[in-house]
């Protein structure tokens, strides 16, 4: 596979002006609930993104937003859903944790250890039928101690599904680090309790996350079966807009921020091979985020949904 | 659906469950069934029986102890374009997989503003039949009282088939709740609807059965209840006392024209339901019709169903609270003297 | 118990429940708490907030992500002695696990012959604040259908404590629903019983409160319809609309005797529920008041709860379903211009 | 620890003898439900019974009687329970699906995967005391796939709980075998996954077993941690009395009652050993026998409950 580094690094910045514009409307009440965004974790999204073909299905969590973008959800039409407009994704009905884009096979839950379960009813369809997609369930740290994982691994290795955990780490679920609630050291060891080879990588070195997310996803569409492939990252943000955020101590916070930041991290590696200047990387930056907050300054002039519509699509019209 | 001209049989309950996914089956390849035992076993009523031989293990799958997963993986089927029946051995098992059923399953037609269909059947066994607090329970109101979902509860035999066959063919997910003493009673045994067409039909979901007219009282039921109250019914007929029997079939949609029309009549209202009694189907009815006649419209009210008790072991005790045809019978009477 | 001669502050619903836990665990080394988040973080609104450091990691435990194995976890803890309290962050999450709920915690009592005693309580929040299908809902009919649990909704700031109490004190299992909004609500901003003694103290569970003395209309609710309902009485107040609001504090057990002695007097009943208005608790107390007083009893019957779909992600259409002081005004109004 | 050879036999013996007793209900009628039987996995039953102490606690399945005989609970209570009297344990209203007796600290479930949850309660209560006793979670092979599988063994081992989780792998949950549902070829290695060691042992060996069985308790009851073991064994009957069993090959059936029978095989091998003779065996089955058939009669004249309390013990009194 060849990677082009402005492309990865331009996916990223974009995917990070999208979040920022989503930021936006809390303060303002536009966006009710709590507005999970995947700040600091973007390199996976970009890895999802390259791996994938429409066809291929993936179910995300509660943090989703990215993965959407990433499958080629149109942007437009998730933010209006984000912000609760009759524009939306879903007419306004789904809202931020609950985007459904059934064109893309896209789909996403807020329930945690609920995606896995889906993403393996996509990955039966396709053996099923006989298709060469995959079927892509996104765990965090956290859903990995959920009961599901181990039913859905289970299931998907005895019945040679192609289906692709993927687990991004955080290394917190809400106030929890993983190590007090996880008896392994990595995640990805677990996959030997079904008989399959499980692999742990940087999630921050975009580079190498798309190159190793790629083979496992080649590997599980050619036949292989299915995979275990988890992401370290650093959510650099609360849990949610609005957490306190007590548990975690500000130094971690910022070292881990100086650290772990996928794009800062990729800039500058761009900068020193040479395949990119400060100023042209800047440039980038900024084209993102006019384009998300012009479209941002157009889902804000968006309607909300009717109340008299309030009742509509609880049951579809049969076909008769 | 037409069924003139059909050739009709006597076959029992789980037979006709059997021969319903069969041909629905045939009929339409997207159709998958899975859960535990429903493969080589043919399920442990036997309504799932010779798919496996037929279909293979591909469209009929043994699954793993996994419901909470298995429940998951069908709603996953369903967006992907297949038509899930995904058989949870008992009802009362609901509590390890409610979660899909009714965060997933339910709610995505709504929550994707219309744009996900989700073709998808829970078919399970519910009902008292001596299997104590954790293999007993009816529990589909605990399904009617979370919004999303068809709720079905056939009485006949051949209500099983055709019902089966509209919640397969529906686009929207339905939990079909079957009675183990319909699965297990004889053919021979049934007093109503025994008599089913060979070929495929659909007995449409929503529209309410009256299985016996009358005049002087109007008992709502479903599921084994009907069978039970056509007996009571048989035996206060002897006494002149003549009752209306109502089987809803289901509960999502709730009938409640073919009901209110009826007591309208007749005045008086008995509910019997085999499910717990408070919060659940016979309040919703009584309300749901003086809503529609005016809350001075009945002379009687009459619930009778499990009084808020988890489901004793003993039989001695099992009978002491789960309708049957004698204590409707009792009911009966009772409402016939205080009028 | 007395309170007299206690000092009184006024405190907001997160910390009644924070100080009502810490009281309770000073006096009995028994109670236990776990679940995600309630340990060092606090809990997400701020419910057990400073118990961590108070009572170490064994007694205040952060789970991981894995409700059904944590409940059970309770009840093995209740078999062994302790008095847990297991918080499920969200009651939308009940569905991850219901079995340990409503097969174990909630039948072992019955299933033991009255041998094993299930001092357990289930904490959780629930209540519409924009946060769509699967973050919102109230579901405390779900646990009423189910034999064998209390299900206890304070309002007040008083009762969050006091019922929280008693809730811990039961040998009894209990599901304690607190609502978000009343969580996040500033103690100055409660219409009612924002006064709270330093002291422990037990709010029976079981007796309804009459909130507000009225000779027109009776209103049932509970949970922050309570103070949606206030509202609303005191705005038609002013056209001489005179409304008796009963606070219900819980749904099990029922005080239908408070309800129909209040009915008995005004003739018209509204009950307002932010749970789903079928099979659930609207349709129960209208019954229950009908089989006390006589099917011709009440002259005005009216349901206000949410339609039976689910919650919508834009708060444009969360409105247009759940009941809040204006919907409820408007029925209020409605019902007393049809009279 | 030194077994004595023919208090193992006649245990095992007993626990058959119970479970033909309680056969014979089920044609008669006085035996409602699905009543699932030990007949082969006795040796389990007796390795129970020599790790255990009084206040260790035992978390049994839909398959229980024998872990309940194992672990104290009196006979003639559990048969009047199995046979729903109003003198059985838990006064009939439990069944044989349910029988608890807190004074032995022995409980049961007929949902699959709902036992190790509670053990872990027990566990945990031990540990916050201080006090000395495991807690045995019993799980069959089909439970294993179950979610509560993973989230159990996970908690016990980050907290360090005294739980041990027997498994009870008798090749098949119902009528599927474990090789098409499972994805290891044994169960104990997935305790791998939780930085445990687990370990399969011959479950109709039952001086083996009872050792081993042994050995595990007494180091997690040292404070080594929660424990995994396997004991593999085969069922003799239907899932339940009624069940068609036509799901397993008659021959195989047969094969594996002559080999895998542990109360056969240790017969010839006290006889061998020349530590017993065939007539003295059959001395003990037969009083075995005779003791259960005794039983068997008083059970069947104690009364049913009486309706009239049919909803006693739904919630308890109140202490104030
Ligand atoms: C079944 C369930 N339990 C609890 C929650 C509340 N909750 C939402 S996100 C979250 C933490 C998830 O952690 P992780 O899986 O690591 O994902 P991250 O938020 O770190 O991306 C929790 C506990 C939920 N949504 N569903
Ligand atoms: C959650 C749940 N699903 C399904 C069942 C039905 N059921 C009872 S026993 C059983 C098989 C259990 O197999 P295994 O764990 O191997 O135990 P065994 O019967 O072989 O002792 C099944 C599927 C149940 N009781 N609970
Ligand atoms: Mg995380
Ligand atoms: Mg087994």
């Amino acid at each position: 596979m060849k990677l082009n580094p402005l492309n990865l690094y331009r996916m990223m910045t974009r995917m990070r002006a999208f979040e920022e514009a989503c930021l936006e409307g809390v303060p303002t009440f536009e966006i009710h609930g709590e507005l999970h965004t995947s700040i600091g974790q973007e390199a996976i999204g970009v890895a999802l993104a390259h791996a994938l073909t429409p066809e291929d299905a993936v179910v995300s969590t509660h943090r989703n937003h990215y993965h959407a973008l990433a499958k080629g959800v149109p942007p437009r039409a998730l933010l209006a859903e984000i912000f609760e407009r009759e524009t939306g994704l879903c007419r306004g009905r789904g809202g931020h944790m609950h985007p459904f884009d059934p064109d893309r096979h896209f789909s996403a839950t807020g329930i945690v250890g609920a995606s896995l379960p889906v993403a393996l009813g996509y990955a039966y369809a396709f053996k099923l039928r006989g298709l060469p997609h995959v079927a892509v369930g996104i765990c965090g740290d956290g859903a990995t101690n959920h009961g599901t994982f181990h039913e859905c691994l289970n299931m998907a290795a005895v019945w040679d599904l192609p289906l692709v955990c993927l687990i991004e780490n955080n290394q917190y679920a809400i106030s929890v680090p993983i190590g007090e609630v996880t008896a392994t050291s990595t995640i990805s060891e677990r996959a030997a309790a079904y008989g399959l080879a499980g692999e742990t990588v940087v999630g921050t070195d975009v580079e190498g996350l798309t190159e190793a997310f790629a083979a496992t996803v080649r590997k599980t569409r050619k036949g292989g079966g299915p995979s275990v492939i988890e992401a370290t990252c650093y959510r650099f943000r609360g849990h949610y807009e609005g957490d306190h955020d007590g548990y975690r101590d500000r130094s971690e916070k910022k070292r881990k921020r100086a650290e772990m930041d996928p794009i800062s991290r990729y800039r500058d590696i761009l900068i020193a091979r040479g395949e990119g200047d400060a100023e042209g990387l800047a440039a980038i930056d900024a084209e993102a985020r006019a384009e998300m907050q012009a479209m941002l300054a157009e889902v804000r002039s968006d309607p909300q949904p009717d109340p008299s519509g309030a009742l509509d699509h609880i049951f579809l019209e049969e076909a008769r | 659906m037409a069924d003139v001209n059909q050739s009709m049989r006597r076959i029992n309950g789980s037979q006709a469950i059997a021969e319903s996914l069969m041909q629905e089956m045939e009929r339409d390849e997207r159709v998958v069934l899975l859960g535990e035992d429903v493969g080589r076993s043919g399920g442990v009523f036997g309504t799932t029986r010779d798919l496996f031989d037929r279909f293979g293990p591909m469209r009929v799958r043994d699954t793993p102890i996994a419901e909470m997963s298995f429940t998951g993986m069908g709603v996953g089927m369903a967006m992907a374009g297949l038509r899930p029946v995904v058989e949870i051995m008992f009802v009362d098992f609901l509590g390890v997989c409610l979660e899909q059923i009714y965060n997933a399953m339910a709610k995505i037609p709504y929550m994707s503003g219309g744009r996900v269909p989700m073709p998808m059947v829970i078919k399970t066994a519910g009902g008292n039949i001596g299997s104590a607090a954790q293999h007993s329970q009816c529990l589909w109101a605990t399904f009617a009282h979370l919004p999303g979902m068809h709720v079905v509860a056939p009485a006949t035999v051949r209500d099983h088939k055709g019902l089966m066959a509209a919640a397969i063919r529906s686009e929207n997910p339905v939990i079909f709740i079957e009675h183990k003493e319909l699965l297990l009673k004889k053919s021979k045994d049934f007093l109503s609807g025994a008599e089913v067409p060979e070929g495929a039909f659909v007995t449409p979901i929503g529209k309410a059965n009256i299985v016996r007219g009358g005049s002087d009282l109007t008992l709502v039921t479903l599921s084994a209840g009907v069978e039970y109250s056509l007996e009571a019914a048989a035996e206060v007929a002897r006494d002149g006392i003549d009752v209306e029997i109502i089987d809803l079939r289901s509960i999502v949609p709730l009938d409640v024209e073919t009901v209110a029309n009826s007591v309208a009549r007749t005045g008086r209202l008995l509910v019997v339901d085999e499910d717990y009694l408070s919060f659940g189907l016979s309040a919703e009815i009584v309300v749901r019709v003086l809503e529609r006649l005016g809350p001075g419209a009945l002379r009687q009210i009459q619930r009778h169903a499990v009084p808020d008790v988890p489901i004793p072991a003993a039989l001695s005790l099992e009978q002491a609270i789960v309708p049957g045809p004698a204590s409707i019978e009792r009911t009966l009477r009772e409402m016939a003297a205080a009028s």
